[in-house]
């Protein structure tokens, strides 16, 4: 079977599906693979590096023509166009945010995985790119915190006066949320940490972070890891408590998303309005509408004298970790799914079951037909 | 007395002071062991130098017999025998006693039918209690280690009145005999009401605290001896036998400590229960707890570690503590490493963040990949918190939610011993059978407070 | 035995158990059990009680027969003893 | 006697000369402040902060007509202008690249201390400017390059492959180098130094980075503090070394200045070349020439697939704590050399001598005078 | 003998015993010399009860005056002079020893011109010798430390000659004296020399060793009890001698290692100068030297302890340690904190980046300004690895480069340790004169391994 | 004294000096001195030897003189040794 890899076209992105060393293991187990010249300018990997592991590379015309292709982002309905009637695509898709690019997959029969949607199943982990992702996004939203922060992280008591310690702020600990947390603590800074999870308080004090409690309240669900329902009275009561924090922070970090679903607002603009001048948020969630009121997309703004950064692709601006992990992650997706014969269709089975989009024409995953309603 | 004799046995007594001391510490304890065997033998010696010619033959027959099926046992058993056995020899040295004691008794009562003095009759009355309850006690704990009898406890009601009636029985006897020297039936009671009490005290007792009771019965073979060197006026058997009771009532506290009972309880008899850690549900899986010295002791012998941290090292903030214990096994040249697997904690690089904040080189920390196919020739892996990622489960049962994810062969090392605060669960909520595994032992509390333990343990070895 | 020599004696037993309680008050936990064997080889000295006990004439008198059991089962523990706490405390010998 | 506080006009400032908690202790000491309006507005310092602690905020005019006229950056000659005849002025001056300002000043007779001048001793050390901005910028560098690099700082090993640390590489260990060392390594870095002291070894392992001992070679003579004299057979040894080291550096970061002189190149074209793509160098010493052959000031350029950083202003980017810092070196100072009744002008004492450039228009610093063969 | 006063003694002997081993430990010390003085009352009790009513007057007519005068020094003196003191004190038992061993040999060979059997004629000699020298020897430390006599060493040529001498003669005197028991004049002889010998094995000492050489005369005086015991064949003076004797060498043999030198050194006589830490060059600096163990102690009694870490904590990477001390005295609720000097280290927040790896808390870190009023108020300042930013000339030596700069006050604490390598200068290079300080202790040594040891103590307490 | 007898004391004196050695092994070394000064009002035992020596009739005889001297000394010691070591151990009271 032949593997394509294509180049990125989203703006901003710079990652790239398969690495070389990836490649090597795929063209080991049998595989031929195909990339699309440039694919890894952005990422630091050239052509030659590709070619030197066994990869061709190939006009994207060529590319799009392999029985299974490879992306980080998902397909535009122009590069559906350009796929092989009944192959295989693979990449994040997100598929209940483009019914139109459905559609042209379902057209050309097109069978679609998505990274997105694969089952976080303790097996599954290491075809878990969400995690993967949003664990470098959480590092790299501290470092992009840090430095547009006009101060630094840690304690220092110098010969010129002792500069506080910077307050940092995390919304939500999840995967990017903790990694945030040990992120900033190892860099010194003081690190409280708010979520509706209550067995987040202890994973957020393993890392040395404060965990914000939200007394005498309960109403928090939790299901399959995820916080499923939230009372009111905890939500108002976790807001006061924030509003009395915010004031003192000097970066705000945002992680809180909720899968298909706009991202609850966090930070309203009157917080913000609270915010000493000079501080900052990063919104990790602006790409599904934003923890924050006033953040926006792909931009940096200044409002009320603090800096809220929207930068809506995280993983991209770290390139070579970001693509050597995802690219683990799809190719042990694509090594469970097929071997060099071909797909094994195990439909019942979890993993294919989860992450499989389109088949043979039809919109066959059931949650994402829940939300487009279909 | 010979004066010779005299100081030969005053050496002797010296010779068991210093060969004790030198058993409290490692490197000197066999040494030690020599030291008080030579007391042993000049003690011999300058007793039999005292014998009538014709009874040498007698005694030298005797003691070759004895010595001849001491020294077979002794090479005989297995390693892990070695308890039971010495309970066995522990309750001969009892027995021997109550002997001694019976002979000079008799011999003076009843074949020379004189009367002996209250002292004397009150010391033989003592060694006959003490040396029988040794024998018989020692005798049912060897039977229990050795699983010839059930180790569960066995108890009755009123056990303890019981205990307390045949003490008085004992202690009337006593009175009685003296008050009858020449009517010897009252002492030959005595010795079955000793040999009874030293059964029913042991057993109600379970067999994990039989390590402790034989420790006891070795001091109370110790008092024996004792009292019999106040029957024969012989000042090296007072010395050692009071020296082997007082070291054996402080050891028998030590031990106690270690396994968190009160002594009080272990002389009452009837301490009762092995503490027994079981599942909260599904099947149920048996372990062997170990204790922190025992643990120590593991770590001190071993000449390969490997750590397998996992979220409850991170919830314990052990890794300080941790970076004492490598600091510890390096000194001992013991090649000691960190598996980390890929899911351990909460979030990726989780053991990552919080090993480098201990400062714990990077070289030390080994993928699974790369450190899962050695696992099988290490002599201890210490799994701190970790529970999923070393689940067999995951390898053997296809049921299991974690079925197909990679784990740590934690599992194929020699012994493993494993740190968390119960039988709790994981983050995937199952069942750990690694945990009943024979190669296991659960080394229950907070992993921060029970390494801290480890390693003071380990500083004073 | 007259109070005098009791007295002496009792000099002895004290001196003596509290010289035991404080040699082991140290004792590292590795070691509990070989010294617990060691020490109750070191209990064996009734032997010496059984040597005495056994230097007697006449078969046909129990106090004889007594020393004579005596003396065996004390040899048993001494010298079993002492062998199998060397046993123990070879493994002790680092690799 | 009045304290003026200019707003700092060179690009990239954003620092300020004295910040309102400085303010108040200079009020207290019984002096008057007059800042210029929108001072502090780069540092989030507003207006009204300053007159919160009591300072008068006014025109640029009026400021610069007071007794003593404070700023960071060194006078220009439009600004000595609209200086008061015979007054002072306090400013990082690096008098020895001015000649032309030192003219102007002297013209009108105004005494100019500089705070790159004052001698480093023990009990001036409240008033080494260089020292706390050194040590910003040595943090600032860190996150500059952090936030270039395309992976992340430390060892992560997750389900999706092991993300192996980065290598820093840092040339001198001065304060910033230090500063830099013990950055990388809290957030997780492997860190490689290389200075010309020999004594730098001992504390660059005490923040634990690696040091770089040049073997079985001596001739670094080393005078109060700074290396005076440095063999080239070591230069020569070094070089190789470095040159070894380079190839696996993923974020090279030189901090190597020679007081008064041009930068040492200490990072040549074909080392650049034979680093990794995607790695990144930031070089601090940019403004004095440049350790790097190829930094380009106050740049960012990529060559040879490796960007290369040329910040000349680093503490600029961290305005909170730098003026915070630089305001109590200069108040210290100023307290040093004066009280509300005026200066005292003692000649002799080392501080003033070392800080003093132009006194009664004379150009009065020997070490400038050397410099500029006056 | 009756056997009632025989128990007493035995009780007397027990409670030596007990109370000797509650003076191990700082909180028990003071009760264990009341049971010990219990102990000793009881044996004055049931001696007196035995003598003859005639002569009860004469004996508490003695023990009044002695005791009055024993008392009233006691009470008078100056808590510093207390070692001449005891000095003067175990200097009377040795003459005390003398006397009755004397006392009892005239008796017997004068008065009632009996021979005495050899055992008791050598007891009385060694009584006397070792009475004599414990005597003699005392009196002089007394002289020595009280500085009624010059503490230098006085030496002369063939000293050692001389001893060797005069003790070959003492065993001549001896053996001369068991021969001739009826002329007295031998034995007198021997009481002069054993008074000489004194004297001359104590001379040549210099007085920074007096305290070893008392806690050595002390044992000694017991020994003399010892003897005397043999002479009256008296078990609680045995028992007690014995005690006071071995537990005296072994202090003497401890006091002698703390302060680097060896026993037979001592027990030779003439064992020297003082050891002193000289600094390299500059104005000579005397310190104080201390232990580990007595650090840990001055860490256990102190209620507040300050830590001036400095750029040697750094060198040594002593900040994991220095937390582990914390997590000791915290466990002791010893309010523990951090005074950060702004400059300590090489590079600004040096101290800050290295104890927050070591996961210390923000809280309990001091900036200078706000911790230098409180360093008057607290019991132990503990310096490591500091100095420059400790050096008082920084406030009083306009000459010095490093005046003017503000240092932390450690200088004003009750107590200041400071753990360095050697007497080395810090970055400026100058001598710190704060060692020399007399609230000034120094812990010599790597600041991680002494620390280390310090904290394994603590954790032994 | 016979040889029975003192090879009885002998066992009290071995006894009672490991007995010394060992309680001393531990001691910490702000107790050193106000240990000496209390093992030195325990030698101070020989008062019961002066007591017994005193018991004599008859001034006339020196070894009644060398008694009361030896009571008066002994006394000096054991009274004012307790003391001393007394007031050196009421500082060591935390405050
Ligand atoms: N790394 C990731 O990115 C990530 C993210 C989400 C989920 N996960 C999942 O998390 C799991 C990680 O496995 P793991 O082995 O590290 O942890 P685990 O399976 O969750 O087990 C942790 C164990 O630590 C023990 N523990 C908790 N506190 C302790 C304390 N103070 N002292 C001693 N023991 C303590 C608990 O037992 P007791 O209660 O008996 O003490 C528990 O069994 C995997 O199932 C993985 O899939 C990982
Ligand atoms: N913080 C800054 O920004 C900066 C920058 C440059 C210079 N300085 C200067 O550096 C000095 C800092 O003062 P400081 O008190 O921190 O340090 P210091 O005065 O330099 O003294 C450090 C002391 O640590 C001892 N030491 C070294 N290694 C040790 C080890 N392994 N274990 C124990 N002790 C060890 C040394 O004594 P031994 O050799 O006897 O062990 C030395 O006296 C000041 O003079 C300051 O002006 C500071
Ligand atoms: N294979 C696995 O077992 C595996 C792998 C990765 C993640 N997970 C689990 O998946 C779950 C989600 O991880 P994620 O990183 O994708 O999370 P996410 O990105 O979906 O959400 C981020 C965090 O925001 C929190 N949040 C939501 N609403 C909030 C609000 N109003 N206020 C504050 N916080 C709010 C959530 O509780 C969550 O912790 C976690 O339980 C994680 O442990 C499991
Ligand atoms: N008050 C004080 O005592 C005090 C305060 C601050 C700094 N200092 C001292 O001042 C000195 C300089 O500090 P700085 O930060 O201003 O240094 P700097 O900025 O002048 O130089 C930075 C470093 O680069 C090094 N360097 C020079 N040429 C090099 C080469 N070819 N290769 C590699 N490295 C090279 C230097 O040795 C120095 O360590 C240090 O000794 C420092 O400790 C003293």
């Amino acid at each position: 079977m032949k593997i394509g890899v294509l180049k990125e076209t989203k703006g901003h992105e710079t990652r790239v599906a398969l690495t070389p060393d990836v490649v090597k293991q795929v063209i080991k187990k049998g595989f031929e693979v195909c990339v699309e010249t440039g694919a890894g300018d952005l990422a630091a990997i050239s052509d030659a590096d590709f070619q030197a592991a066994g990869a061709q590379v190939c006009s994207k015309a060529e590319a799009s023509q392999s029985d299974v292709v490879l992306k980080v982002n998902s397909f535009t309905e122009e590069e559906v166009a350009g796929l092989k009637e009944g192959s295989i695509c693979i990449s994040f898709m997100y598929a209940y945010t483009i019914p139109s690019v459905i559609d042209a997959l379902n057209a050309k029969k097109i069978s679609a995985f998505s990274m997105d949607a694969v089952p976080r199943i303790s097996r599954a982990q290491k075809m878990d790119a969400l995690s993967s992702q949003a664990n470098l996004a959480g590092y790299k939203t501290v470092i992009l915190g840090a430095n547009a922060l006009g101060k630094i992280f840690p304690l220092m008591m110098t010969a010129a006066g002792t500069i506080t310690p910077t307050r940092v702020l995390i919304f939500g600990a999840g995967v990017a949320g903790l990694q945030a947390v040990a992120t900033a603590k190892r860099l010194g800074a003081v690190v409280e940490v708010t979520d509706v999870r209550p067995e987040t308080k202890e994973q957020v004090e393993s890392l040395g972070g404060r965990f914000l409690t939200v007394e005498g309240v309960e109403g928090v669900k939790v299901e399959g890891g995820y916080a499923k329902e939230v009372s009111a009275e905890f939500l108002q009561k976790q807001k006061e408590l924030v509003e009395a924090k915010i004031k003192d922070a000097d970066l705000v970090i945002t992680t809180a998303l909720v899968i298909g679903k706009k991202a609850p607002v966090l930070v309203s603009e009157d917080m913000v309005k609270s915010m000493k001048a000079g501080s900052v948020i990063v919104d990790m969630a602006v790409e599904s509408g934003g923890n924050c009121a006033v953040s926006e997309i792909n931009k940096t703004v200044v409002k009320h004298g603090v800096t809220i950064i929207g930068e809506s692709n995280l993983p991209a601006l770290l390139p070579v970790n970001a693509s050597q992990l995802y690219a683990t992650n799809i190719s042990t997706l694509l090594f469970h799914l097929a071997d060099k014969e071909g797909f094994k269709w195990e439909m019942e089975e979890e993993i294919t079951k989860g992450s499989l989009i389109t088949h043979q024409g039809a919109l066959v995953h059931e949650f994402t037909k829940t939300i487009l309603n279909k | 007395m010979n004066i010779y004799i005299q100081i030969a046995y005053l050496v002797a007594s010296i010779l068991f002071i210093a060969g004790i001391k030198m058993m409290n510490k490692t490197k000197e304890a066999r040494k030690g062991n020599l030291v008080s065997s030579v007391g042993m033998l000049i003690a011999i010696l300058a007793t039999v130098v005292q014998v009538q010619a014709i009874t040498l033959v007698d005694i030298l027959g005797c003691m070759v017999v004895g010595s001849a099926i001491g020294l077979y046992f002794a090479y005989k058993v297995e390693m892990t025998e070695i308890p039971e056995m010495v309970a066995l020899f522990n309750g001969f040295g009892g027995l021997a006693s109550v002997a001694v004691a019976l002979s000079d008794y008799w011999l003076k009562t009843q074949e020379q039918a004189i009367n002996v003095d209250a002292i004397t009759a009150v010391s033989v009355a003592l060694s006959i209690f003490i040396g029988g309850i040794t024998f018989t006690g020692s005798i049912v704990a060897y039977l229990k280690l050795g699983g010839k009898i059930s180790g569960k406890p066995i108890m009755f009601g009123g056990q303890h009145m019981v205990n307390l009636l045949l003490l008085i029985a004992a202690i009337g006897l006593t009175v009685v005999s003296i008050m009858n020297q020449a009517d010897p039936i009252f002492i030959l009671i005595l010795v079955a009401v000793s040999l009874l009490l030293g059964i029913l005290t042991v057993i109600p007792i379970g067999g994990a605290d039989m390590p402790v009771v034989i420790s006891l019965l070795n001091s109370y073979s110790g008092m024996a001896a004792c009292t019999t060197g106040f029957v024969l006026n012989n000042n090296v058997l007072i010395v050692a036998g009071a020296l082997v009771g007082a070291s054996g009532i402080i050891l028998t506290q030590i031990m106690c400590k270690a396994m968190n009972r009160s002594l009080v309880n272990v002389l009452l008899g009837g301490f009762g229960q092995t503490a027994s850690a079981a599942a909260a549900d599904g099947p149920e899986i048996t372990v062997k707890e170990v204790g922190v010295e025992e643990a120590a002791m593991l770590f001190d012998s071993a000449t390969s570690v490997i750590v397998v941290p996992g979220y409850g090292m991170a919830v314990a903030q052990a890794q300080h503590v941790i970076r004492e214990l490598s600091e510890q096994c390096e000194k001992r040249n013991i090649d000691f490493r960190f598996a980390i697997h890929p899911v351990a904690g909460r979030m990726p690089g989780h053991m990552n963040v919080l090993l480098a904040e201990a400062n714990i080189s990077y070289d030390k920390l080994i993928e699974m990949d790369d450190i899962n196919d050695d696992f099988s020739n290490t002599d201890l892996v210490f799994v701190v918190g970790a529970n999923d990622v070393v689940n067999p489960a995951a390898r053997t049962n296809p049921q299991s939610p974690i079925f197909g994810m990679p784990i740590l062969n934690a599992d194929k090392a020699r012994t493993v011993i494993v740190s968390k605060r119960s039988m709790g669960k994981g983050y995937a909520g199952v069942e750990n059978e690694l945990f009943g595994y024979p190669n296991c032992l659960m080394l229950f509390g907070d992993a921060k407070q029970t390494i801290t333990k480890v390693v003071n343990e380990m500083k004073e070895m | 035995m007259n109070a005098e020599g009791l007295i002496i004696l009792l000099y002895v037993l004290v001196l003596a158990s509290y010289l035991g309680f404080e040699l082991i008050a140290k004792v590292p936990p590795t070691l509990h059990t070989p010294l617990m064997s060691g020490s109750n080889a070191i209990s064996g000295i009734t032997i010496v009680g059984a040597i005495l006990a056994t230097n007697e004439l006449g078969y046909t008198q129990l106090s004889k027969w007594l020393g004579m059991l005596a003396l065996i089962l004390a040899a048993i523990n001494v010298a079993g003893g002492y062998a199998v706490t060397d046993r123990m405390l070879k493994m002790f010998k680092k690799k």
